[in-house]
This record gives structure tokens, C-alpha cells and sequence, in this order.
């Protein structure tokens, strides 16, 4: 860093992070898997693959699918369940300094709180992010983040039963993404992860059968940057509490996009798959840009979007 | 099966890239790190060009290690293998790898029957060269859809592997299955405690589990499945395996895969 | 066609078209701009671009940005309105024999109204395609198309006015789509075109102005299909009008896709501006793919997946 | 302006693709249909080659036609012109064209004043040519940002265009803008009813149309502005104009363009 004056670190939603650089949920497993390629120490922050209550199976293949520019899963959230979490796999990311992010889902109210009692208790969870907006059909969690109600019922809850930061994941499939934003912030939440995956369906032309078991899946990548950055920009338009946005971000470029939207971190997703040092690079890249636009942080670029 | 060594994601240049039957083409490139580390059964995960319009790397096995240089051999299958087989000389792409489990090689060197169908010869070739290093006497049997697009019997004749080849079209070697010649091959000869190795089309490892089964071989497959990372995060490339107590779990072709026990998956 | 006994031919909502592929509404102008590269007689139907009751200027410039596989609009429907229509446009089209699909807009029921009451006593109209979907915020049009009263309202008003075969076009951007493909129906719609375009956003970091001067524009092109392959889906599970499938159609194996998503037939937008021929070829590609599988016509491939 | 010749859409080979000047590459490819209909200010647009992964067309203005052959002159910018210059010879491209209208050439033989500010001058060798070859006087004045940059100086001066040159930096010819270069002409040159030309950034357009009009002198514009079809149908590529009534109307740069009198320009 040329400049000493200059610098990535943010606090968001009273998460510290050394840059606003996350990995996004389902992306990055455990951290563990890419050691070879990061120091996960570099990292802004490491939010794990969706946790359930109990271990989930998961759904049955195939479970993704290549698109223009995207790709669709439907996992259906296979995961080791949040004792095995604890046990198992928050404790090897204890041996690093980086901010441990846990993403929850359920399908009813009551898992969602006996998830945040158990990460509440455990050591080395930095904060949790609720998921109400996966797209995948046998779980819960999507019906939550498309109804205001629901949301407010069950953000307040889990809010009664954590002193954590509390993050809460937006679904992109929703009339009005703003009436959802305000219910989550009103029932406490810290900060809003803006977006989950589009629903989406593919099929296979000559077996007639869709290309996921599931029928329909999660579209992500840069196919739906252009979604992920309006949405993040009414967001920010409509709350006061930090947004972290995601969706197809590939490059710090991509990632400067969604500050001037409005959003105070990112998360990188697919972009992982593609390239395993995605993250680190875009957090270069930040670095690059703030350096050429003579920055000293980010905070001088989040909402800055010039409107005619 | 062994823990996987360090994977490496490296720029590397084509350093030839012809078809060497049809429809399928052999890739070389040059990769120190990965062939010194490759072992059979892995593969890499390859970043086709930028510009290219993909967005996902694609999954090939190591097919051959000489020095520094690792091939693939690869199906034109669609758009991914399409721009891969358009690579010339300088062109560069990346390679992440050594990726996955591999194969279990007995410490008594029984012997090995080799059942490759289509490109899926093409991940036994780094095993086949193995079992002939340690000394083992190996069998190939090749399956093809014709004469045209039969893969690699010279190279496998070229280590010493006897080798029998069955086209679906009869036009060189067994006219059927390669399965009715490996039961045939059964039947006719007298192999003490042999292992099948096998790596093909799905109805193809369902036949030779079957086999297998009834002529208590252990099998070991090669399985194959659409990647997302390759790296074990995206839980994209499962597929159904039995557990030894009951019930099934969904296991990942790139992580506890892609080389299975047999008769441990579930179709 | 070596099978005599093959047909291209398909009757939707009332429309008897040659084949089943049209041109998506504000992507083939007039059908005049085409006549260099496309006999328009070959066409299963020329959807117009969007008119309203009097000329709209439009919006000011930039309007379009190109994104990964996509691109996004905002052009402001800028139309010569429904007089200019009738006068200058609709007798040019007079001179094909292809059904002419006259899609509107308007910012309230009554200016609806009154357009679809002069182009039912036009000549040459075959049917009217109800934009409820215009995802330009100053245009009422996506209002109506999230709310199910209003599409009722306005479904029902129009339907009043007009003898002719009635399209409704919907909206991607809503919680769900079937919600409003009910009301459209039971409101007496005969077809229902699915989908318009997804509302998006784009930024230029350099300025860091949007990338458009209306800030947000309506996202195209392969990139929404497979979101607009699932809400095919959804709706043709939920209503029995037949749909007009659209989203990122560039080859007839993806118009394939549509069909066997539940589309009867399938309209061709932004390929137009890419290929000019891509409607044809798209036809001609779905002509293949039923030589192909030994089909007689569509209709044995129309909601044909076979789900699990 | 003349009513279009009928449009095409061809698919040709690149001939040739080379370095011209820092940042700018001349490609030249057959399209005989083009190069006989082609008229001056108009453009083609070019397909990008499948797998590039950019969805939409880019448009580039005709600078020559030579027999069956015509040549466009063009900038890097983005991905677009990233990949165009990537072509070598044999690849094969789309051509969309002629689009467009044209430059208005008097009846008279008036003397021209042909302003180009970078890559803009390529839009305005055609009408250079025709010009000479009508017989009227053509003063060429060249805007550059450093003399590396410089472009079509000796095309111009080959076709007997008297040429000025202006670089930002004054590596060569005068420093600074080249609009300052018209001024200084205008004030120096006794010129009977001349015309101006113009291409180039807007900054220097817009400056251009100043002198046009503190000189009562009829200038004309190459607008440009991205574009979706090229057609006239998707009426993204609209520039803002100026109606003889009072009031505006987007017009399509496509269509009513390229070439709009720097008068009616609203910007
Ligand atoms: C562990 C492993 C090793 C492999 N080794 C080889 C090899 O050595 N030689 C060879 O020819 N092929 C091999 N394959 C298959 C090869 O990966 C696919 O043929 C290739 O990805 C097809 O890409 P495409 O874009 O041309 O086809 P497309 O059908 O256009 O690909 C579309 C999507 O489907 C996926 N896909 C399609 N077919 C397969 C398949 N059979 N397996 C996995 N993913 C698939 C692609 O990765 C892509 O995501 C291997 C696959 C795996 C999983
Ligand atoms: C009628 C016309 C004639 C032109 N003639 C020439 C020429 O002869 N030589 C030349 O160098 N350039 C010319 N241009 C500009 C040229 O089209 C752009 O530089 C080119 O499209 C940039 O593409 P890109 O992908 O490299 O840049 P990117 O910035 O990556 O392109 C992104 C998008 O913006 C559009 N775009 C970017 N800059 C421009 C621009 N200045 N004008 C129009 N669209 C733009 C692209 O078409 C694309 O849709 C002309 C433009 C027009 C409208
Ligand atoms: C394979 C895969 C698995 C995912 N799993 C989860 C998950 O468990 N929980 C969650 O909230 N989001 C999950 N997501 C969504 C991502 O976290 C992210 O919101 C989305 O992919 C958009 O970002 P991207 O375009 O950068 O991938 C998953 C995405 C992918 C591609
Ligand atoms: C430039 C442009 C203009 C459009 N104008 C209209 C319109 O006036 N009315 C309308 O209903 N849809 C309009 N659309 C939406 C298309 O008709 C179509 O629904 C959408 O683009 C999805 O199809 P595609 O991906 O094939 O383009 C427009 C789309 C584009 C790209
Ligand atoms: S490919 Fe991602 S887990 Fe195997
Ligand atoms: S580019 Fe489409 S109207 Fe001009």
C-alpha cells in the first residue's frame, strides 16, 4: 500500500473486517478447501455454506447447471447440521484471523432459533447471517423472505436470541425488495446481504427432462449483476443499516459497482469456482481503484452514485 | 486412498493440441508442479480462455505425465471442448489440479483388468502405466462406437498392456459391449484375484458393477459429473453412495471421488 | 419440409400464425426496418412496439448498456402513438400476409381504453398484446403488472373495448408470477406473453453515474432465460390460456426449451438485433429439432416436461 | 440526405488487421456488396466472432473501399475492439451494412474543412475521398493526443488533402486543440463559402458547432452513440435534435444519422 493514509478496513455491522471482502455462502465451503490457493487471514470475512439444524442430505443430482454468463444449483443445502459445525468445522477457522460468518436456514421459526441459541454459545462466530431467501423449494427458508410478516417474526426472534451482529439475506425473487429490507431492519437486523441466487430452470431438450432433479435453481454469476445492483441500490435508498451486495462479482471493478450503489462490503460467489483467488483479487482491485481515484477507504464511494 | 497433495492453479501455454481420433483430441501442456504430483484417477479443472464466453472450468483427467508436460485426452462434447480443441500452439489456459482421489492399488500385485468405454479410457491410461511400473500384469479391454473413434490401444499396447477392443458398429474387434468381453475374458481365463478398473458411459459402469458382482471382482469406477468449483465447496458434482451402515450419503466426484468402490454406488 | 404431414402452422389465443415464432414487441420497429434481410410473410407474427394513446418522446440519452450476455433498456417508449400508428405504420403492414400484434402501454386504464378502442376499429390489427410489464419507472405499465386488482381492472376494461384476441404481457419482476397470470386470465385474457423484461442496473465507476440516464433499465437477452423459463413454467402449471413464450431466445433449441417449459409459441427479441434473420432461424431451427424427434407439430412438445 | 441502399448481412474473412498507430488498428475484409453501395459518414456492424462472449454488434464507419474490398480504422476501447484486434487473418467476421445516411455534399464545389479529433477521423476519409475525386478543395485538420496517436495524416495527403495537425501534448503539429487549428484557419483563409465536416469526441464537437455558428458556416456532425440493432427499431442510440417548429425529438443516429447539421444538435 503505497499510501499509509489509505485503508480496506471496514467495520460493518459491527463486524471489523481487514477488507470489505467476503466470500458468499455455498461458495467457499469451510474456508478450509482453499487454503492452498489464500490466506484466509486476507480475507475480509469467511461466511460458511448454509447451516440447518440437523445434517441435510441434501437434494439428489443433477444439481447445477452452466448459463449464459450464470449457473443454476439447487444443493439443497446439504450441510453437516450445526452440531457438526461446531464441532467439526468452526474450529479449524479458529486458527486464523478472519471474522467467521455463519449462514442459517430452517424451515420453521423454532430451527432458526435453536441454530442462533447454539452459534450464540459456540466460540469463534463473528456473526450470523440469516438466509430467508434460498431458493430451493423444500426449504422454508424462501417463503420467509418474500412475505414482510414472516420476516419480522422471525428476524425479531432470532434477534431476542443473539447478541451477535446480526446479517439478513435477501431473496431477489420479490416484487418489492424494499418493503422486505424495511421488516428486517425494523426488526433488528445490523445489516442486509443483498442478493441470494434468481430463481431459474434449464432443460434438456432431448431427454424433455429439466437439467436440475430439482425442476428449478438458484441462478448466479454475472447474469444477474445487473439485478443484484438495482436491488442493492433500492436498498440503500430505503435503509440505514450496512448492505453487503453480491451477485456476479468477478472483479474489483464489479465490486466498486455495488459501493456506489450503496453497498459497505461485498461478497464474491461464483467467482470462486471460477478463479480460487477471486476474492483477494477483487480486493486488490478495490485497492487499485481507490488508489487511482486518490481514496482513502470505501467509505468515500458507498451511495455515491450521481443521479441526473 | 491417499490425502491429496498441494493443488496448484497455473497459467501454462498449449504446447500441441491434435485430434487424434474422431472427434477426440489429445492436449499437451506444460505443468512441473502437477505432473510431479499427479497421481491416477486425478484430474484438473481447466479455465478455458478468457473471451471465450464460458463461465465454468472443465474437469479432464490426467491422461498421460512425461516430464514436465501432462496431456489430456478429450470428447467433443459441446461448447467448452469445442473452444478447447480450437487451442494452438501458445495459446494459454489455466490448470488447477491435481484434483480428487485415486485409484487403490493393491499392495499384491493382482492381476488388473482395464474397461474403458469411449473417452473414459482416457482416465485409466496415468493407472494403467502404474500397474505396469509396479510389475503388474494388466488387461485392457476398449470399448468404441466404431473403428474411427477407437482411443488409445496403442498407447496401452505401447506399456505392455494386452488389449482387446469390442466397437458398437463391429467395425474393429468384438462387435458389442465391452462388457460381454470382459465376461467373456472371465469365463475363459483363469485371473488370480483380479481387480476391474472401469471408466465410462453410465450404462456402461452399471454393466461392469454388475459383473463385477457376480464374480466377486472388486471394481473400482471412475465416476464423472458436472463440476461448479472442483474443490469440494459448491456440493455440485455429488453422486449416491451406499454406507457401510445402512442408508446413503451424496459424496463428492471431485473431493471422495471421482474413484469409487463399485458396489458402493447408487444409481 | 420432407413430411407433408408436418406442420409449423399453430392457432394461439385466436391467432393463426404460419409458425409459432413472433417478434418480441419494441425489437422488430414496424417489421419495415427488416424487409433487407426477412420476408415478413415467413413470420408467425410481427409484434409492434409499444404504442400509447398520443407520442411519447421518449427518454434522454444513454438508453441501452450492453452486460454479461444481456443488455439493458430504457428507452422511454417512445412511439408515434396510436394515431401515428394507424396512419403511417399499420397500412405498410398491410402488404404482408402476417398477422400484426399491436402491443400498448399506457399510465392509466382509460388511456388503455381508448387505444385499444381505435385499434379495434383499425384494420389489419389481429390482436393486442396489454403491456402491464414496462419496467420504465415513469411508465404506469409496471404497476399494473404487479398488482393482481389492478391487472384485473385493466384486463377486464380492455377486454370490454375489444373483440380481438387479447395477449397480456407479464412481468418478471413480481413474488409470483401466477398471482397475476390468474387475475389476467379470469379477467378474460386469451394468452398471456411471459416474460417482459427484468428490472436492472448498471454503473460506470468512472463518473459514477448510472450506466443509464433513467438509472434503471429492463434487463434482456440469454441472460434472464432461465428466469424466464422457470415463470413459463409457473404459469402454464397454473392457468390454461396458452402462453407466448420469451427471454433470451436465439436459436430454435432454445424456443424448444420454451415449449416444452409450457409455451405454445415464442416471440424473439433481442436476437433480432444481433442476427436479423433470428426469427426465421428460429423457426427453421424448431423445424430441425420436430424432424428430428419424428413430431408432427408442436403441440406434442407444448408443457411436455417430464418432471421427476 | 439519399434515400439507403438495401442493406446486408454478410459474412466475410479479415484480410489483413494491422497496428496503425498506438491504440488503433486498421482491418480491412471483402464485402463487394458494401463496397459498391457504401456512401460517405456511413457504417457497418460488426458481429464479434461466436465464443467471444459479447452478446451485441459494434459499429465502425467505412473509411475506404477499395474495389471489392473496404477497410475500418478503429480504436481500442473495451472488450469489443479487444477482440476485433485480436482477428488475424482468415477469421471470419459479420458484416452488417451499409447503414446510415451520408454526408451532404453541395452541388457546388464549395472548399471543405474536414475535422477529425482521434478515431473520429476515420469516419470522414470516405467523404475526403469523394471530395477530391468531385474536384473540391479539402483542407484536412487532425486532432491527436500525442504524436504517437496521429492517424490517416498521410492517407489525407495522398488523396491531396491539405492536412493540419494538433496533439494535446504538441509531440507534434500545434499544441492543443484542434478546433483552435479551424479558428486560426478561418481567421488566416479567405475560404468562399466553405463547409465543415466533423468527428470526435463530444467536447470537440461541441466546439466545432460554436465555430460553425460564430461563422455563419454550415457544419455537419458524425454522431456517435452506442447501439443495439443498427437498424433503426431499438431506438437506443437516439441523439437529441433540434425540431424547425421549436421543440426536440430523439433521433436515431442509426438512421436519421450518423450525419446530423451540428445546428440541430441539442446537447
Ligand atoms: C473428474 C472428471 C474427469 C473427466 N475426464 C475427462 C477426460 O479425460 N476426457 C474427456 O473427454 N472428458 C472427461 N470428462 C468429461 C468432461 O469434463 C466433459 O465432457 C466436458 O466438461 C464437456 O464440456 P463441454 O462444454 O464441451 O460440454 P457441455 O455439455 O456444453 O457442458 C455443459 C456443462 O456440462 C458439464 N458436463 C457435460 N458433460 C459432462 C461430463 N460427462 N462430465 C462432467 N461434466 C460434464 C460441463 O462441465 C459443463 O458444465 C471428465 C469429467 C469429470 C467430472
Ligand atoms: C456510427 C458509428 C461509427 C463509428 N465508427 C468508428 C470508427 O470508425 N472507428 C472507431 O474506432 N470507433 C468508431 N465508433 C465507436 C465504436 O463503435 C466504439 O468505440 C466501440 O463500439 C467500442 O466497443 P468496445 O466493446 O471496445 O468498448 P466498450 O466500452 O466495452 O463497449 C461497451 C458498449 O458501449 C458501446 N460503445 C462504447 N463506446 C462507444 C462509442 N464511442 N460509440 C458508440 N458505441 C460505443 C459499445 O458498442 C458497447 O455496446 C463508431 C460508433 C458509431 C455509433
Ligand atoms: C453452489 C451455490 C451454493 C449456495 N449456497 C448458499 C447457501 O447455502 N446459503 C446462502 O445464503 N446462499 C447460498 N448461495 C448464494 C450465494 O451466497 C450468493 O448469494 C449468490 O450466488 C450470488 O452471488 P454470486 O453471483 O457471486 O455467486 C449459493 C450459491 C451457489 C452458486
Ligand atoms: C430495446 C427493447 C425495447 C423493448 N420495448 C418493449 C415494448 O415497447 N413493449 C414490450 O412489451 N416489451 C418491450 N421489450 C421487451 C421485449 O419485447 C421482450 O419481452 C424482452 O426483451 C425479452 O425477450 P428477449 O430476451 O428475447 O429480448 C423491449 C425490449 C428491448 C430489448
Ligand atoms: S465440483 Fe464443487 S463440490 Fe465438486
Ligand atoms: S441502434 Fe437500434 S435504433 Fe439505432
Amino acid at each position: 500500500m503505497s499510501d499509509i493514509h489509505r485503508s480496506l478496513a471496514v467495520n460493518v455491522a459491527g463486524i471489523q473486517m481487514k477488507n470489505p471482502v467476503m466470500t458468499a455462502s455455498g461458495t467457499f465451503g469451510y474456508g478450509s478447501e482453499y487454503v492452498d490457493f489464500i490466506d484466509l487471514n486476507q480475507l475480509g470475512a469467511v461466511v460458511v455454506k448454509g447451516i440447518t439444524s440437523v445434517p441435510w442430505v441434501g437434494n439428489s443430482m443433477p444439481r447445477i447447471f452452466e448459463t449464459p454468463s450464470g449457473m443454476l444449483n439447487a444443493i439443497g443445502l446439504q450441510n453437516v447440521g450445526v452440531d457438526g459445525f461446531i464441532d467439526k468445522k468452526l474450529p479449524y477457522l479458529g486458527n486464523f484471523d478472519v471474522p467467521v460468518i455463519v449462514n442459517i436456514c430452517g424451515e420453521h421459526v423454532e430451527e432458526y432459533l435453536e441454530i442462533t441459541e447454539k452459534l450464540d454459545a459456540a466460540d469463534g462466530v463473528a456473526a450470523i447471517e440469516l438466509n430467508i431467501s434460498c431458493p430451493n423449494l423444500h426449504c422454508g427458508g424462501m417463503s420467509f423472505g418474500v412475505d414482510p410478516k414472516l420476516t419480522d417474526e422471525l428476524v425479531r426472534g432470532v434477534r431476542e436470541k443473539t447478541t451477535l451482529p446480526l446479517l439478513v439475506k435477501l431473496s431477489p425473487n420479490v416484487t418489492d425488495i424494499t418493503v422486505i429490507a424495511r421488516a428486517a431492519e425494523g426488526a433488528g437486523a445490523d445489516g442486509l446481504s443483498v442478493i441470494n441466487t434468481a430463481l431459474g430452470m434449464a432443460i434438456d431438450i432431448n431427454t424433455r427432462r429439466p437439467q436440475l432433479a430439482n425442476i428449478t435453481g438458484g441462478l448466479s454469476g454475472p447474469a444477474i449483476k445487473p439485478i443484484a445492483l438495482r436491488m442493492v441500490w433500492q436498498v440503500y435508498n430505503t435503509v440505514s443499516i450496512p448492505i453487503i451486495g453480491m451477485g456476479g462479482i468477478m472483479t474489483g471493478d464489479d465490486a466498486i459497482e455495488f459501493c456506489i450503489a450503496g453497498a459497505s462490503a461485498v461478497a464474491v460467489g461464483t467467482a470462486n469456482f471460477i478463479n480460487p483467488r477471486a476474492a483477494l483479487d477483487v480486493a486488490d482491485g478495490i485497492e487499485e481503484y481507490l488508489e487511482r481515484h486518490g481514496m482513502r477507504s470505501i467509505a468515500e464511494l458507498v451511495g455515491s452514485l450521481e443521479v441526473p | 486412498m491417499l490425502t491429496p497433495a498441494k493443488k496448484f492453479d497455473l497459467p501454462t501455454e498449449v504446447i500441441s493440441n491434435e485430434l487424434v481420433a474422431e472427434n477426440h483430441y489429445l492436449l499437451r501442456c506444460s505443468c512441473p508442479e502437477i505432473a510431479a504430483s499427479a497421481l491416477p484417477g486425478q484430474f484438473i479443472h481447466v479455465l478455458i480462455p478468457q473471451g471465450s464466453g464460458l463461465l465454468l472450468r472443465r474437469p479432464f483427467t490426467v491422461y498421460t505425465v512425461e516430464g514436465d508436460q501432462i496431456t489430456m485426452l478429450y470428447q467433443l462434447i459441446g461448447e467448452g471442448t469445442n473452444v478447447l480443441s480450437s487451442l494452438k500452439w501458445g495459446d494459454s489456459i489455466r490448470v488447477l489440479g491435481p484434483l480428487g482421489n485415486t485409484f487403490e492399488m493393491s499392495s499384491t500385485p493382482n492381476p488388473a483388468i482395464i474397461v474403458g468405454g469411449g473417452a473414459g479410457i482416457a482416465s485409466l491410461m496415468l493407472l494403467a502405466a502404474a500397474l505396469r511400473e509396479a510389475g503388474v500384469w494388466a488387461l485392457g479391454l476398449v470399448g468404441s462406437m466404431n473403428q474411427a473413434r477407437l482411443l488409445s490401444v496403442e498407447d496401452l499396447k505401447a506399456i505392455g498392456v494386452e488389449t482387446h477392443i469390442a466397437t458398437d458398429d463391429g467395425s474393429i474387434g468384438h462387435h458389442g459391449f465391452v462388457t460381454e468381453l470382459l465376461t467373456h475374458i472371465l469365463e475363459t481365463h483363469e485371473l488370480p484375484n483380479p481387480i476391474i478398473y472401469a471408466c465410462g458411459p453410465d450404462g456402461m459402469l452399471r454393466a461392469v458393477t454388475k459383473v463385477g458382482l457376480d464374480y466377486h471382482i472388486p471394481t473400482q469406477l471412475a465416476m464423472e459429473n458436472r463440476m461448479g468449483c472442483a474443490l469440494g465447496v459448491c456440493l455440485g458434482c455429488v453422486c449416491k453412495v451406499q454406507l457401510p451402515g445402512g442408508g446413503f450419503e451424496y459424496q463428492r466426484v471431485c473431493t471422495e471421488g471421482p474413484v469409487f468402490k463399485a458396489e458402493d454406488i447408487i444409481w
